[in-house]
């Protein structure tokens, strides 16, 4: 956890009492943990934060905080979220979603987001599977892995979401493993607070269609050197790494997304008088 | 035509570079300058750059919403691929055509204009290095309309003044020149004098219109991708929003500005994407998520030829269908329909403040005629009533986001309100919100959702009705004013019909159509598109008499107010 | 209930990991090996695994294709959460609820239920820990049904004879022991003998259906992004397509996979994707494409709770609006709507034959209730006209591929034959493809689009018509079993009614209709939309007698056919 | 020019009889021209290949070739060659589209191309500005270029498409300049005849709306170093590189997209067996 922050609320303050749909053991009640944990140590009042997510099992996250929630159309999540942070930029917001909304439908505005660099933390609860429709390949599902819709596995490359959120600007990359949450809370936290656009990939365990990913809590270690502040050096580091180095990635330095501003506003009748003839 | 009539027509053609499009600009800004009221609009080929184009221009004495039958002043600078256009440009048959003497009239035009005048164009430009022939066919056109010389000079010299006086000077000389080449046969083609206008007048563009009425009505962020031809819409809002503090971001696709202008309106700010047909079609999966999770939202489409990619550059009334049925479940919701280019400023705000007192998206459904169309109008002494959200009053607890029991429309709270934290949902929900597959509450909150919408009370404003007889015409949109100037034709050779324009295409308005109708036997549909989707909307919605009949055609060829009447002097037969 | 009924309907409730789901598939493949038939539903909660469940079946004499009124036969593994559904399980006055001695029946269904029997489930259970409670109860309601006990124990001994032969034994004993503890009962919920079949049957759902027969029908590519229902479809296609030499390809969304599969059609392979709501809401921009570009696809669309994300699960026929109208400008296409689970097979099979055969997109409207129920189905003896594209003879000279003068369908050349290149264009375009903006290439293609799909011979398939009288009760898809059952229901009651089910939504069929309603002075319209969508797609389409009423609900509580008839019997005020 | 390829056509037998709708001076003449020259020198007939584009000025290019053409609508481009390839991968396949159709709206379809490596040759003509629409700024327009719609520019950091290709897998990576039809014919060679996914991005000047991309003709240069198949070593020297380097940048050697394919075919009506009861 972030020490600066003194500890107002606790992440109970955080929680709704509606009850999740996930299945017992899944990952993403760690994730709900971790973030729940965040917000205590960020300090805000849970109606300063928006949680905005799109459809799968980890979109249903928004309505189990306490917080403003918006639980969008598939894919989406990251469009709404810009367009609520540009429109209220008091608000703190956060987007979380799954693998399959996030860089299948929704890679495009993946791409632009990073690009984009609104000043937005933008958690991906990457299970590697299409939990909620019951067990499809996800862009991050391994090759030969089997599944009813791809006998003998999908034979495509993984979909490398760290590399190309830094190709397209993401100003702060991290990964974590929601198997540990306090590590994950600050994470975020750190996302949080870092000024526009940031990345934390959740490694979070689908019990139910990929059971063999409960050998992920072997399989991830922190990573072994200190983030960088250079995208390529980053890049290069994470083309070649096992996809299991955890911790902050990349910490750029681009300004965060600012909206034309005019010196003085007028009032709108004002803008009458360019028609005047 | 008479020597001295209420409204005149002129077409000036010519291909890529001959400025054919500034030159009608400039002409009804003149006309205007000069008391009259002036609709002009714009035919442009393929390329991007270059090609042929025409510039189309009614002046009249008073406002006009249409464009005329027939061309009165036909001047062509050139007439490479003009026949391109021969369809859209009908000659009157007291019709003056003007044209380069080096090049004469092509036979087909010529032969249809009552009289053809020959300007040495080449010649004047070959004397005059600094002269252009748009500028001398201008001055030509302004003389034989009847308009004052030294009104036009005025707005030759300030469109010009930014190139320098000399400029702006030979400009205006070669406008003189033009002037005096027709000097015997002044006031050829005269408009009957001006009337008199008090009060302050706009020149705006039906984009333009729309852009204004939704900043007056209220919104302060947009998100859009670019599309012709809404594109006008966005590029004037990004300034003005800057001004007024808002926000206008370019999205990477439709499907994020949509997404984007309902996080915003999430938010608690007023928000507003324009778009056409293709666009339209990427909104509709977040139209319905805008439904169901009650997020206000306006969605400007103006139309253009379809489907697919279609005639981007030409108008068109083929999106109704997927304005009013395009979603998919059941998804009420407003669709709002301007009527000529000056409406389209009242119909913005209207649609913003019904978007936002109803929680639900609006479509504003325009058109290229109506978007790109320019035209003089008095800037309107009243706004339409203005449409707010209601916010919860103190905070429940705990906070039902989407109660059945606070009258039709449940208060929505805004991110940062205390004690009223929700998750708007997309999935069908209970009244806090949360998911659930239950039938009751599927119901309840379908019958919400419905019942807020038609329990609005909408007032006047939902159509246009005039006139009487047991004639009725029924049309939408931008065929508004041709249809009452068909309707005015007819009456003139005595026959009268009603003219009934619904402004509010959603919800339905049963009850008051059914009065608009009440003594009608006989109705004639007119609209703009290929499979008479209006008609068929109508038949789907309300009760219409026995004898119904339809006057359509796709774009890009306009329907115009002559064959409105020729169908109503038909008579039984409509 | 009588001892011996022509069908007899039981419902299987349980919470998660109690295996109701499997021992309902076992209890309908029991039936059916027997000679009976009968057709299996199921709920479950919103949970991924786990979470409350139900299979719902019915058994009959003859194929069934709807549910009961009511349920005759309740058996509870427990009940926790059973309550949700309590509104989609309606019990006869005469029905038998069985249940777990331990847990009792609670009190609301036991006060509905005629007798309760109550099974010492968990009792047995302890005394024999390789039993398991849903296996005891399957033996006991197939003693109850009256089903042959050799004949489940063959179905249970397959269903886990990959589990090992002691797995399946236990389980075998498990529903003796079942079986023996309402021996005194046995035939209580009896149905009538088995009526003798001949022929081979298929178990199989509707989804699987659509996917056979697209197979049949000639589909060899296959793109598709999953949604529920509709994922079953592709994945049965995913294999099997591989194995008739096809390819089936996950898509990264629904934009992807339409363009996908017009890519694939375009070089000559007949092509298919399967979704539901808002992936056919994300498809419309390129189903217009396919449209204009006249290449033929077939969309099945597979209905579920809306509008937005809805009700994932649950069947509702609220799509019939996006499908009918969802594109922007005037986009003609096919609509089918599949009317049984069986029919499935049929619908798809003519949907893709006419997509090729009119190259145009075809979109198959099936639901969440028709893809995801199971029967048991004779296989077909005949296939439906299987229609192809029709390829350019010759090479013309040159190809004009939107050529207006060869039929009403112009021939399509696929990519490598030689002589026939063309570009295919979703922007308005003349005979050979090229792009352009006059008003008469985009008539005559407007035209040519409309007109060949107007003139194709449908024949009969283009509606199920039965029965005769002066009342006619018009429903579509899902709900056409339900309304016949209706009918037969007043008929018993000595009213007649005529049943009309479009299985061709578009085009429409006015002449064919106006025949189908020759005579008939009432009409009601029965559909599972919230906004009598189909009631106001009939009104805008088709003349109807002026006493029309409707009966409609939205998803997710089933009409059943006494509804129906108790509209009949009501008569005039229908 | 490929030498190994004998010359059996010309040019012009790949050119249309549809005149352009481009302004004159428009660097999309010259890729036409690159493309016919490339056409030629692969030595296919006309009907072998396909040319697939979506909607802008470069992409009205198909119609202007003698090949099969396929004129899609905005940003799907990609998604309807990939149908097209897998369903008739006897047919050769080029897709043609701009910078606002490849990397804004069909920005998704783009990752997911590289990523499944399906044997197609992607052309990208570059020229940062949406030109059809009069002049929006694309993905690619640097953030200080003012339009209409973006009053003092964007802001935003330009998208780096050949970083984005090398993040999500495309296997042959150039780039080109239009002003060079020869080098740019050779390249279309190359990558068409290199297998998997191939991506050509040619800076292609609009000389309506961008007349500053005059200057490009002095910019561009042959790349400093030779391809490497490492793309982590490619993705960072193009992440740090001017933008104008020209050359084949990336060779890889993933195996091209194949789909399942059974030993032995079966009838249709075989199919049916495993619903029989
Ligand atoms: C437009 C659209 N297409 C498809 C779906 C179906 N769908 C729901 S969730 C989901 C995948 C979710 O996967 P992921 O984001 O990885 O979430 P998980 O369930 O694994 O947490 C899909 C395809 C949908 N709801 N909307
Ligand atoms: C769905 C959709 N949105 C927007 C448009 C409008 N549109 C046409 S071309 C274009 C941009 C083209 O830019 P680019 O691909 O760079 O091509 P260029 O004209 O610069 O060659 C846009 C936004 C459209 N046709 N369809
Ligand atoms: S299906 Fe997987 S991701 Fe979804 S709730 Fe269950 S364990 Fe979690
Ligand atoms: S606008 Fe630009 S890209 Fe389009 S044709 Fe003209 S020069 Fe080329
Ligand atoms: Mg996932
Ligand atoms: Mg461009």
């Amino acid at each position: 956890m972030n020490a600066a922050q003194p500890l107002k609320c606790r992440p109970s303050d955080y929680k709704s009492e509606v009850k999740p749909i996930w299945c017992p053991g899944c990952g993403d009640y760690h994730v709900l943990m971790a973030l729940t944990r965040a917000m205590a140590a960020l300090g805000l009042p849970p109606e300063r934060i928006a949680v905005v997510s799109g459809i799968g099992c980890s979109s249903r996250i928004p309505a189990y905080t306490n917080c403003y929630g918006f639980h969008g159309v598939h894919g989406r999540a990251l469009a709404v979220a810009s367009g609520l942070k540009i429109a209220r930029p008091d608000m703190t917001v956060i987007v979380a979603t799954g693998d399959g909304d996030g860089y299948s439908i929704g890679g495009n505005h993946f791409l632009h987001a990073c690009r984009r660099n609104v000043d937005l933390t933008y958690i991906v609860m990457d299970n590697h599977i299409y939990g909620m429709t019951k067990g499809q390949p996800s862009p991050t599902t391994e090759p030969d892995f089997d599944t009813a819709l791809t006998p003998g596995g999908t034979g495509l490359r993984p979909f490398n979401p760290l590399v190309v959120a830094l190709a397209s600007g993401a100003n702060f990359v991290a990964r974590a493993y929601s198997g540990n949450p306090n590590e994950t809370a600050a994470l975020i936290v750190d996302a949080v607070e870092h000024p526009g656009f940031s990345f934390v990939e959740v490694l979070s365990a689908c019990v139910t269609y990929r059971p063999d990913q409960r050998a992920w809590k072997e399989r991830v270690h922190p990573a072994p050197v200190a983030p960088t502040d250079d995208p390529a050096r980053a890049a290069r580091r994470l083309m070649t790494d096992d996809g299991f180095n955890l911790g902050v990635l990349f910490r750029g330095n681009r300004p965060a997304y600012a909206p034309a501003k005019a010196s003085e506003l007028v009032a709108p009748e004002k803008l009458e008088e360019e028609f005047e003839v | 035509m008479t020597s001295s009539a209420q409204s005149v027509s002129v077409a000036m053609v010519g291909s890529g570079g001959a400025g054919v499009l500034t030159t009608g600009e400039m002409l009804l800004e003149a006309a205007c300058a000069g008391g009259w009221d002036g609709l002009l609009t714009r035919l442009v080929g393929p390329q991007i750059r270059g090609g042929e184009a025409a510039s189309l221009l009614r002046l009249a004495r008073e406002p006009v919403e249409c464009m005329a039958d027939q061309f009165d002043l036909l001047v062509g600078i050139d007439w490479v691929n003009a026949d391109r256009f021969s369809d859209e440009i009908p000659l009157a048959d007291s019709s003056v055509l003007v044209c380069d003497s080096a090049a004469g009239a092509p036979p087909t035009m010529a032969a249809k204009a009552r009289r053809v005048i020959e300007l040495p164009l080449s010649e004047l430009i070959k004397a005059h290095p600094t002269w252009r022939a748009n500028m001398i066919a201008l001055g030509a056109a302004g003389s034989l309309l009847g308009l004052e010389e030294s009104v036009l000079h005025g707005v030759i010299s300030r469109r010009f003044a930014e190139k320098g006086g000399a400029v702006a000077a030979a400009n205006v000389e070669a406008a003189a020149a033009g002037a005096r080449a027709v000097d015997a046969r002044r006031g050829w083609v005269c408009l009957a004098p001006a009337v008199h206008k008090t009060g302050k007048r706009w020149l705006i563009t039906g984009n333009e219109a729309v852009a204004l009425g939704a900043i007056l009505g209220g919104v302060r962020f947009a998100a859009a991708y670019p599309i012709t031809p809404a594109s006008d819409i966005l590029e004037w809002l990004a300034p003005n929003l800057t001004k007024v503090g808002g926000t206008l971001v370019q999205a990477e696709d439709e499907l994020a500005s949509v997404n984007m202008i309902i996080g915003a309106s999430y938010g608690g700010v007023a928000s507003l994407t324009a778009t056409s047909g293709p666009g339209l079609s990427l909104m509709v999966e977040s139209l319905g998520l805008a439904t169901a999770s009650e997020v206000p939202i306006v969605i400007v489409n103006v139309m253009r030829g379809g489907p697919s990619t279609g005639i981007p550059t030409k108008s068109e009334q083929s999106d109704l269908n997927i304005a009013v049925y395009g979603m998919h479940g059941d998804a009420p919701h407003l669709v709002i329909a301007p009527q000529s280019v000056a409406d389209c400023w009242l119909s913005a705000q209207w649609a913003t403040g019904l978007a936002e007192a109803l929680q639900t998206p609006a479509i504003l459904l325009s058109d290229q005629f109506l978007g790109q169309a320019q035209t003089a109008m008095a800037r309107p002494a009243e706004r339409p009533p203005v449409g707010r959200r209601i916010l919860p009053e103190e905070a429940p607890s705990p906070y039902r986001r989407y109660a059945l029991d606070s009258g039709t429309v449940s208060p929505m709270s805004i991110p940062g309100m205390r004690g009223c934290t929700y998750t708007a949902d997309g999935l069908t929900h209970n009244e806090r919100g949360t998911p659930t597959s239950g039938a009751r509450d599927h119901i309840a909150q379908l019958d919400k959702r419905r019942d807020k919408l038609d329990a609005h009370p909408y007032g006047s404003l939902w159509a246009t009705l005039e006139g009487e007889g047991e004639t009725a015409v029924l049309t939408w949109g931008s065929l508004t004013g041709v249809v009452r100037e068909g309707i005015a034709q007819a009456r003139a050779a005595g026959v009268s019909a009603r003219l009934i324009a619904p402004r509010l295409l959603l919800p339905t308005r049963p009850a008051e159509m059914s009065s608009a109708l009440a003594g009608v036997e006989r109705l004639l549909v007119v609209e703009q598109s290929h499979g008479t989707q209006f008609l068929k909307y109508l038949r789907a919605h309300y009760d219409l008499p026995a004898n119904v009949s339809v006057l359509h055609r796709p774009g890009p060829l306009p329907i115009r107010p002559h064959e409105v009447c020729r169908r109503l002097l038909e008579g039984e037969s409509l």
